[in-house]
């Protein structure tokens, strides 16, 4: 309990960590330690707008999961960037497509609609009022079924597993 | 082992350019607002990743200096493009779309921005709060 | 360079004045900062220009710098000129509520307040 | 070559700046023209990195990282603000 | 100085001292209050006494205090005949008015305050008489217009005694301040504002170039006050006072002013074409004037007041004439006019106090009523109409003898006829004055049965007309006393012999026509007064009061037309008055080489340019639609901030694009509250004239700096980076110059942005509990154009992006010192991720969360900052001295700290606290009109629902 | 070394916060505070002037460092004049603002009052021009604060504009000093004063304009015309002890020329020459019309004082546009005058205008204790409108003595004669229509006066307690001490008029660094840190380079 209220976030203590030390941008103990310092001190400031923190389970699937996000990501660019050099507006088909969600811990659904948006030619508009649902706009598909069920299949999946 | 690097950072900025260019340019090319957010949430935010490990890569490799804080840029961008396209999205679609022309959520919830959230959006204040 | 500079200040001074001299408080708060934005520059050019040479001591070697002094008169004009608007906006909002209408000229005619609940 | 790159690489965000100010004045939507900002201000940081390697100072970065933070924070006001009037409710 | 000296020091000032008397003696009684009133007066006088034999002996006695050396203002007094026949004058009857006034007014009038203006306005009277300074005297001269006012108005519920006290008071006041310039110049080409030294350099005054301003300046003092035509409508008006003050004021002293400045100045500028021409004249055709105006007069006192203005003018005329024989002839007519005049004022007083009217028309019979009083009044009516017996006659013959061989631009007839004519006309209205008042058979329809009064309200006319007879019949009494006024005044040793009979003269003859004359105008008095009362005449007091009224419309007009609260205009005019002047001063000089060439413009340079000028007309442009406006906005700040970068000001780039943010950030929370749009006003004409305005600055100051940017001159910043590291502790010299080199400049900075905190808080109370807080009570600002108000996203994106800002901030402010940041940037980076934190929850929400008291935070930076700086006094130094040094503690790498460091945080604290203030203040604003607060940190979260179902299971 | 020089600025700085963060909630106890810190900073003004009698010139070096590097503050004559002139005016408001509750109508209150005084003494102290701009700021934002204290709607929207006016004067203050800096690359007002007699005429150009452009931003600050149009609005609207209080702020446009006009720009350097005196002469001669003219039009009682105001600056500035010592001698006097006359009228206006309805100029039934305000208005009124007694005729007098140049005679003479007859004027009408009962003129139809749109001001019935009415009685005592001790008064004036023309004094004094003042050392010898370890506070062990 103690622990928890001097480390409400040990992720984030590490995140600031990493973010102190590209800020100096020099690795050397003294900076190490400083920004151990940092790190967890600012948490401790910032926990009362974090009341709840998320359990992660299985790490390494964040790993996983990060290294398909930008995959994905560059895919998703490369396509977007074509479609908007090459193709007429004209051809181009766009659709807005309901995800229902399975997910239920608001960072969680945080992540899938980040990654919806940074990934192919999808943008997540809105969440419905008890966030139950994306509504993402796809700019050229199809198929916009298939495009739901690779974000339920492709991404939600994993971050169930992740946070759930 | 100098050309390489070279080339390799040379790549990389071109890239840079080529998503960077193809961003704006959707911006103004795309019909409707819907299509245009698509544009700068990816490309541009490619581009700009593309050029800080490109200078990442360039005081790595030709400056021999360890340099890396370009990545907190990246990663500052990776984070907050999906809560800007969010936020833009709903600002069209608040001001332009009627909840009758999108696909219902098929719950008894409606979307977040015609529907009050469950249990309404709080309560009125009596100003006591704060100092 | 100098004149870019210069046409920047010019221009900014010609939108900043034009703004202030508008009836009502937000454009002649815009033309304020407008204002702001010009004399920052302008105070910044009277160091004279330079390209990488930013007044940051290199601790080896001789090196020459751009004239810090102005910078740092700069940075003070930013601050006050920021604290200043501050309170413009806020009288601005005060003198809407209380009077009924935002414009700047109180003169006798103008007896016909808008209703601020809009 | 390097150098051609970067020019190259200037080019194309400097020809984006001048797309984005397109954007932003023609409109039509508030959304688009805030759209069009944010994306202003990412190719502005990309110039600043770019400049950056060019000098090969690092002066430049602290202004880039900057105003990606700022430029977020702007960007969600200006839609809070058309979204809900008062952007701290 | 000797006793002589001090004495007469002690007469000038006694009068002032004793003004303090009645307010306090008033409690004691009005009899007591009259006696001590009387007391000063009475002192002064034996004391004047005391002095009369060395001025009879010749002897002129002077007094001199330092009082203002630089400006040749001096404290100096003196008394010579013409000092003293004046100053027994004012004392003497000053004292009988005191006396008659106890008993002259009323219960209810305020006593205390009567006597306590009196005897200020004795003291001033004295003082004009005394003073051997002009500037003194014209201290006196301006007082005595000032107590003037207060005692004409002193009835303050009578309208007419307010308007011509105003009326007194602006012709008296103003001839007063032409008098100024007429003496500044007098001292200017004497070289001494000293009477003495003024009246021995005659001949250098008379042949100076600035003699005829000077001249016609001083007489303008002097006519006005002494009532001369065309000033003398002033003086009837001025009878609405109580008769006391009539008869004091403006019949003995005061008017007499003006004759006295003249006798005064009478060595120093008499005797010239100029004043002869001038005072003469004008002297003549007042007595003529008045005299005639007194005939019709029905009003006891304002006949009076017309008999004065005549006499008045005779006194001028004979000192216009500018002959030691005129001067005689003044200085007598002066004595007599004083004797019977008084009386005649205090008669018509008792006549106005027991019949309740002064209205000759329901008078007559009153010499069976009231005999004692008829008899004061007849004695001094003949003596006014200059009938033998009385002293009158003397002085009267004496000036018609003056008249008689005076020619005016060559002509003989001119000036004895009309003197002759004056003389017949004051026959006539004093002969009207005796028998329409006493005369005639005893009325029914008096509005007060008139009887005669106690014997202390007629005192003191009778002892006046007891002189008014000796004199009149051993004129030789009044000799010695004429002989050494007149000498002074001609400034050369004069001893007249006055008698009654000179033998047959033209001036015999003129008399008798104007006694036979004056009989029978009064006879034919009554188709006479038709005649006048038909005939159309100005009324003076109309012309002023519509003069004046006119002015003070105009006045009104000028002002209100251009001071009429349009700041626009006013800052238009600024602007060009600036651009203006500036150029005009810019063409005075010229332009130096040129020592630098220009830097190149690389591409991308010029497509910044670009951005900037097309934000800046785009901002011009949007200006109504005032959101939009702010979009653009922020290009231009963005741009700014690029160029400060590209130009080697990082710490510029840093502080613009965060202040530019916040800025735009508390513009979008105004916005909230004023109308979104600004409505179209101004037309096309004003927009032109605004844009040539605008183009023209814009021209100036670009033009400005282009011309310095092309020259450099040797600056003193060479020491900041020479100094910056070893003295400063720092290598980034901005910041070094910004916390040590000039740390004032930053800690008067903070202290704006803490003050500007305040007012902001300041204010939204006022507004609160004012008005405008009932107004915002039923008012809904809400824009609720979508339904979530703290979006889930947002929320979480912010729980990560906090922390890693905080670091941030905490980062720029450590290195600021050395590299760009320091303490101001960091504070609006944590501002802005607080600010951040706000638009996910809301303000109320995150309050209650961390309850941060900003106004303590401003106070604590303003005080750190100070104490820092005065921290330095321990070690000996100056306020804001620094120090620092470095820490190795391995294995923390050298950390390099500096006082300037603590410095910096006072900076950050004051402009966190500022800036959160500032929020704090519009939201709070914001939730009094109603606005509703959340008590979750987002609308609703998700995993609620799961909690709900498990629940329900 | 003597730290008191900055003690008039650090005093309230420190004061202020305190005022406003820990007693923001105990009336009281903020008043006891506020007056007490007041009263010192009199007492320490007077040592202040004391020191400063002697003649000799204090410089303090702010941060140690040697001018023209650093900010220094200079204590002479004018400096501790000033500074005394402030806290005794100050002391008067305060008093005056406390006993007729002003201070509790709103919130911050005595804070803004305290920084306000520092704001005012620090640009008196300084010897800096762009930290007499930083402190022009301090103190024009506490004003914005006071001046809207206790909001209401005619204040708040004069306010605005008080605000957008003095932000133009602002803006235009900085294009000033970006002139200045670029032309002579200093900001030391010693410094300036050297290195301006060493620029030619021909190559005069850009620092000429800066010169100019600093005069019309002062210019504003005095309310000369043509930038003269805010005041009667700014000064009518604002609560009346903070009228009072600004009293001084004109001064300050009025100092600021005095001294950067005659030490760095003064009418015998070459390159500006006699610009300024030209320029501030005419603009002098119309304001005083304008006052007068205002004074004589005015509807209502606080704009009259406004414009009498106005009309005093005008005579004020004739004097120091001569920029001769006599004339300067007289413009000191005159200064110290107008700043108690105006405070007396706007002080007793307070107590009037708080027991009628509105301060329109209509006769009403009269007010209690109203031969009392009569008086004290009646002394108010002549001290203004300069008539004897008191000191304003002496000044007038005396400056018109001292303008006898053929070009200037004619004008200022029949401008300041004329222009004092219609205020007298003026203020006759007005004074008899607010004392003397029933129907004095009749102000013409269709007159809707701001002050009845205003409904909100109530008005008591209750006789002035001793302590409302002291400060009044206190401002007007000053202008009879003034005059009936003219003599050793300008005596002292005299002596400052001399050290502010004598510009080599001022400049010997700021720029003779003394020894054991910061090292400077060439670039090169930067290597050896000597500084390891704990504190190094600056060693004194060398010289100065770089001297002027
Ligand atoms: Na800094
Ligand atoms: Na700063």
């Amino acid at each position: 309990m103690i622990a928890r209220r001097l480390v409400p976030h040990p992720i984030v203590s590490i995140l600031l960590l990493v973010v102190w030390i590209m800020l100096v941008n020099k690795v050397t103990v003294g900076n190490l330690i400083l920004g151990a310092l940092f790190g967890l001190a600012v948490p401790v400031i910032t926990a009362p707008y974090w009341p709840d923190r998320p359990k992660v389970h299985r790490p390494f699937k964040v790993v996983e999961y990060v290294l398909i996000v930008l995959w994905d990501i560059i895919r998703a660019n490369i396509e977007v960037a074509f479609i908007i050099l090459f193709k007429p507006n004209k051809k181009i088909e766009s659709h807005w497509i309901n995800v229902p969600l399975e997910l239920t811990s608001a960072e969680a659904i945080t992540v899938l609609a980040g990654t919806i948006t940074m990934t192919p030619g999808t943008v997540s508009a809105m969440l419905s009022a008890d966030g139950g649902n994306i509504l993402v706009h796809c700019l050229h598909t199809h198929d916009p079924d298939a495009v739901r069920d690779e974000i339920k299949h492709r991404y939600e999946r994993r971050l169930k597993e992740i946070f759930q | 082992m100098e050309l390489v690097a070279e080339i390799l950072i040379s790549a990389f900025l071109v890239i840079a350019g080529i998503f960077g260019i193809a961003g704006s340019y959707g911006l103004i090319k795309l019909r409707d607002s819907m299509q245009r957010l698509h544009a700068p949430t990816k490309a541009t935010t490619l581009g700009v990743g593309g050029v800080l490990i490109a200078s990442v890569l360039y005081f790595a490799l030709i400056k021999q200096t360890i340099s890396f804080h370009e990545l907190l840029i990246t990663i500052f961008l990776l984070l907050t493009a999906p809560i800007t396209a969010n936020f833009i999205a709903k600002t069209f679609l608040a001001q332009n779309v009627e909840p009758e022309e999108l696909p219902g959520t098929g719950r008894d919830y409606g979307w977040a921005v015609y529907e009050d959230p469950p249990g309404g959006t709080g309560i009125a204040d009596e100003e006591q709060r704060g100092e | 360079m100098e004149l870019v500079v210069a046409s920047a200040i010019g221009v900014l001074t010609a939108g900043g004045v034009y703004l202030v001299l508008r009836l009502r408080a937000f454009p002649v708060i815009l033309g304020l900062s407008l204002l702001s934005y010009a004399v920052n520059v302008f105070i910044f050019s009277s160091g004279q220009l330079a390209v990488n040479l930013p007044p940051i001591l290199q601790k080896y070697g001789e090196a020459s710098y751009t004239d810090p002094l102005p910078q740092a008169l700069v940075l003070t004009a930013i601050v006050i000129s920021f604290g200043m608007t501050a309170v413009l906006v806020m009288i601005a909002i005060g003198a809407f509520l209380d009077s009924g209408t935002d414009r700047v000229n109180v003169s006798r005619d103008n007896s016909d307040p808008e209703d601020p609940v809009k | 070559m390097i150098e051609l790159a970067l020019i190259f690489a200037m080019g194309c965000f400097g020809l984006g700046l001048l797309f984005n100010l397109y954007r932003i004045i023609r409109g039509p939507q508030a959304s688009d023209r805030i759209l069009a900002l944010d994306t202003m201000v990412i190719n502005a940081i990309a110039l600043l990195i770019l400049y950056g390697i060019r000098a090969e100072t690092a002066t430049y970065y602290e202004a880039a990282m900057l105003v990606a933070m700022v430029g977020f924070v702007s960007t969600v006001a200006y839609c809070r603000y058309v979204l809900r009037g008062d952007i701290i409710e | 100085m000797g006793d002589a000296s001090n004495l007469l020091v002690i007469i000038a000032l006694l009068p002032f001292a004793g003004a303090l008397v009645p307010g306090w003696m008033i409690r004691a009684g009005r009899n007591a209050c009259a006696t001590f009133t009387a007391i000063p007066t009475i002192l002064a006088l034996i004391m004047l006494g005391l002095l009369a034999p060395d001025v009879f002996a010749g002897e002129v006695i002077q007094a001199e205090f330092s009082w203002l050396p630089q400006l040749g203002l001096s404290a100096s007094f003196f008394l010579d005949g013409l000092g003293l026949l004046f100053a027994g004058m004012i004392l003497g009857v000053g004292l009988l008015i005191i006396l008659y006034a106890r008993f002259y007014l009323s219960g209810d009038d305020p006593m205390g305050q009567f006597y306590t203006y009196l005897l200020l306005f004795q003291g001033a009277m004295l003082g004009i008489v005394l003073s051997d300074n002009i500037l003194l005297l014209l201290v006196f001269w301006e007082l005595t217009s000032l107590s003037s006012f207060l005692l004409i108005g002193y009835w303050k519920h009578l309208p007419e005694g307010r308007q011509g006290a105003r009326m007194a008071l602006a012709v008296t006041g103003g001839g007063g301040l032409a008098m100024i310039g007429g003496m500044l110049i007098l001292g200017n080409i004497v070289g001494s504002y000293n009477l003495t030294d003024i009246l021995a350099s005659s001949d250098l005054i008379k042949s100076s170039d600035w003699y005829l301003p000077a001249l016609i300046l001083i007489l303008l003092g002097a006519f006005t006050k002494s009532a001369q035509f065309p000033f003398h409508f002033w003086l009837p008006h001025a009878m609405a006072a109580p008769t006391p003050v009539s008869a004091y004021l403006h019949s003995a002293t005061m008017v007499k002013a003006g004759v006295f400045l003249m006798a005064r100045m009478w060595p120093a500028l008499a005797g010239t074409e100029a004043w002869f021409y001038i005072v003469a004249t004008v002297g003549l055709i007042t007595m003529v004037l008045g005299a005639l105006i007194a005939l019709f007069k029905d009003d006891l006192k304002a006949l009076l007041a017309f008999s004065t203005v005549s006499h008045l003018g005779l006194l001028t005329m004979l000192l216009g004439f500018g002959t030691p024989a005129a001067a005689v002839a003044a200085v007598f007519h002066i004595i007599n006019h004083l004797t019977f005049k008084a009386a005649l004022f205090m008669t018509a007083g008792i006549v106005d106090h027991e019949a309740h009217t002064r209205d000759i028309k329901r008078l007559g019979g009153l010499a069976r009523l009231m005999p004692i009083t008829a008899t004061i009044g007849t004695i001094a009516a003949l003596s006014m109409a200059g009938i033998p017996l009385f002293n009158g006659f003397l002085s009267k013959e004496m000036m018609l003898e003056e008249a008689s061989h005076t020619y005016w631009f060559e002509n003989p007839w001119i000036v004895p006829a009309l003197a002759t004519v004056g003389a017949l006309f004051s026959v006539a209205y004093s002969l009207r004055f005796i028998f329409h008042t006493f005369g005639g058979p005893v009325r029914d329809d008096y509005p007060h049965k008139p009887h005669d009064p106690p014997f202390g309200m007629y005192a003191a006319p009778a002892l006046l007309v007891v002189l008014v007879v000796l004199i009149g019949v051993m004129p030789f009494l009044a000799d010695s006393l004429v002989a050494v006024a007149a000498s002074a005044v001609t400034g050369e040793v004069l001893d007249p012999h006055l008698k009654i009979w000179h033998g047959v003269t033209p001036a015999l003859y003129m008399s008798i026509a104007a006694i036979g004359g004056g009989i029978l105008f009064l006879l034919l008095h009554r188709p006479f007064d038709r005649a006048w009362l038909a005939t159309p005449r100005p009324e003076a007091k109309i012309i002023f009061d519509w003069i004046v009224e006119k002015l003070a419309a105009l006045a009104r007009w000028v002002t209100e037309t251009t001071h009429n609260g349009a700041i626009s205009r006013y800052v238009a005019i600024f602007t060009v008055a600036s651009v203006a002047l500036g150029f005009a001063a810019y063409s005075g000089g010229g332009l130096g080489p040129e020592t630098r060439e220009l830097l190149p413009i690389p591409p991308l340079v010029a497509v910044g340019w670009f951005l900037l000028v097309a934000g800046v007309g785009a901002v011009v442009a949007f200006h109504r639609t005032r959101f939009r406006a702010l979009v653009v906005l922020s290009i231009i700040g963005l741009m700014i901030s690029a160029g400060f970068v590209y130009l080697s000001a990082p710490d510029l780039a840093l502080t613009q694009i965060s202040v530019e943010t916040v800025t735009i950030m508390l513009l979008l929370l105004a916005l909230h509250f004023i109308p979104k749009e600004t409505p179209k006003e101004s037309g096309a004409l004003l927009r032109m004239r605004d844009g040539l305005i605008a183009a023209v600055a814009g021209l100036g100051t670009g033009a400005l700096a282009f011309a310095f940017m092309l020259r450099d001159v040797d600056t003193i910043s060479g020491f900041h980076l020479d100094n910056s590291y070893e003295g400063g502790g720092g290598s980034n010299v901005v910041n070094v110059i910004l916390v040590d080199f000039r740390g004032y400049d930053t800690y008067g900075e903070i202290i704006v942005l803490g003050i500007a905190g305040l007012i902001i808080y300041a204010l939204m109370t006022a507004l609160l509990n004012g008005p405008a807080g009932r107004k915002l009570r039923n008012t809904d600002f809400s824009r609720d154009l979508s339904r979530d108000r703290h979006p889930l996203m947002m929320v979480v994106a912010t729980r990560v992006m906090m922390p890693i800002a905080v670091m941030v901030g905490i980062y720029i402010f450590l290195r600021g010192h050395n590299y760009p940041g320091g303490g101001f940037v960091a504070g609006l980076v944590i501002a802005i991720a607080l600010l951040m934190q706000y638009m996910a929850s809301g303000f109320a929400w995150t309050q209650m969360r961390q309850r941060i008291q900003y106004h303590a935070m401003i106070g604590f930076g303003v005080v750190i900052a100070g104490l820092t700086g005065a921290g330095a006094w321990l070690a000996g130094k100056p306020f804001l001295t620094s120090a620092y040094g470095y820490i190795h503690r391995p294995p923390i790498e050298e950390f390099e700290w500096a006082t300037a460091l603590f410095f910096d945080l006072g900076v950050f604290l004051t402009v966190l606290g500022a800036v959160m203030l500032m929020l704090y203040s519009l939201s709070r604003i914001a939730r009094y009109a109603g606005q509703q607060v959340n008590l979750e940190p987002m609308d609703y979260d998700p995993a609620d629902r799961v909690k709900k179902r498990e629940g329900s299971e | 070394m003597s730290h008191w020089i900055i003690a008039p600025i650090i005093l309230p700085a420190l004061l202020a916060p305190i005022l406003g963060y820990v007693m923001r909630h105990d009336v009281t106890i903020a008043r006891i505070g506020s007056i007490a810190g007041t009263i010192a900073m009199v007492a320490i003004s007077a040592g202040l002037f004391a020191s400063a009698a002697g003649g000799d010139i204090t410089v303090y070096r702010l941060g140690d460092w040697p001018a023209p590097f650093g900010i220094v503050l200079v204590l002479d004559r004018l400096s501790a004049l000033m500074v005394l002139l402030t806290s005794v005016l100050a002391l008067i408001v305060l008093i005056h603002a406390v006993a007729t509750n002003w201070d509790a109508k709103g919130v911050h209150f005595h804070a803004l009052f305290q920084f306000q005084l520092m704001g005012i003494a620090g640009a008196f102290l300084t010897g800096d021009v762009f930290n007499l701009f930083v402190f022009f700021e301090v103190l024009l934002i506490a004003s914005y604060g006071l001046m809207i204290h206790s909001g209401g709607r005619q204040r708040m929207r004069a306010g605005l504009q008080y605000v957008v006016m003095n932000l133009a004067g602002s803006t235009l203050f900085l294009f000033a000093l970006g002139t200045l800096y670029a032309s002579t690359g200093t900001l030391n007002i010693a410094d300036l004063a050297v290195r301006l007699q060493q620029i030619p005429v021909e190559e005069a150009g850009i620092v000429r304009v800066a010169a100019m452009l600093l005069m019309i931003v002062f210019a504003v600050k005095a309310a000369l015309f043509p930038v003269q149009f805010w005041l009667p609005g700014a000064y009518s609207n604002a609560p009346a002890p903070v009228a009072a209080l600004f009293a001084i702020m004109t001064k300050v446009g009025a100092y600021a020329i005095l001294r950067v006009h005659n030490v760095v720009f003064g009418p015998d350097i070459e390159a500006t020459g006699d610009m300024a005196g030209l320029w501030l002469f005419a603009a002098a001669i119309v304001t005083v019309a304008i006052g007068a003219i205002g004074v004589l039009g005015a509807r209502r009682l606080l704009p009259l004082i406004a414009f009498s105001v106005l009309g005093s600056m005008g005579t004020l500035m004739l004097a120091i546009a001569a920029f001769t010592p006599g004339a300067t001698t007289a413009a000191l006097y005159y200064l110290v005058h107008s700043t108690f006359a105006a405070a007396a009228l706007f002080l007793v206006a307070d107590l009037i205008v708080k027991r009628r309805p509105g301060d329109s100029l209509t006769t009403l039934p009269a007010t209690v204790q109203n031969g009392l305000f009569a008086a004290l208005f009646f002394g108010a009124a002549i001290g203004m409108a300069g008539m004897p007694p008191l000191s304003g005729f002496l000044g007038k007098l005396f400056v018109l003595d001292n303008l006898r140049a053929p070009g200037q005679m004619a004008w200022a003479w029949s401008a300041v004669l004329a222009g004092s007859l219609v205020t007298v004027v003026g203020f006759a009408r007005a004074g008899s229509a607010l004392f003397w009962k029933s129907t004095a003129f009749v102000l013409p139809e269709n007159t809707v006066t701001e002050s009845e749109e205003e409904e909100e001001v109530p008005i008591t019935h209750e006789p002035a307690r001793a302590w409302e009415v002291a400060p009044t009685m206190a401002a007007i005592g000053a202008l009879a001490a003034l005059s009936v001790f003219a003599g050793p008064a300008a005596r002292y004036l005299e002596a400052t008029s001399d050290q502010i023309i004598d510009r080599t004094g001022y400049v010997a004094a700021v720029l003779s660094n003394p020894d054991g003042l910061k090292p400077y050392p060439k670039p090169h010898d930067a290597e050896d840190g000597g500084y390891e370890g704990d504190i190094a506070a600056k060693d004194d062990d060398h010289t100065t380079g770089e001297a002027h």
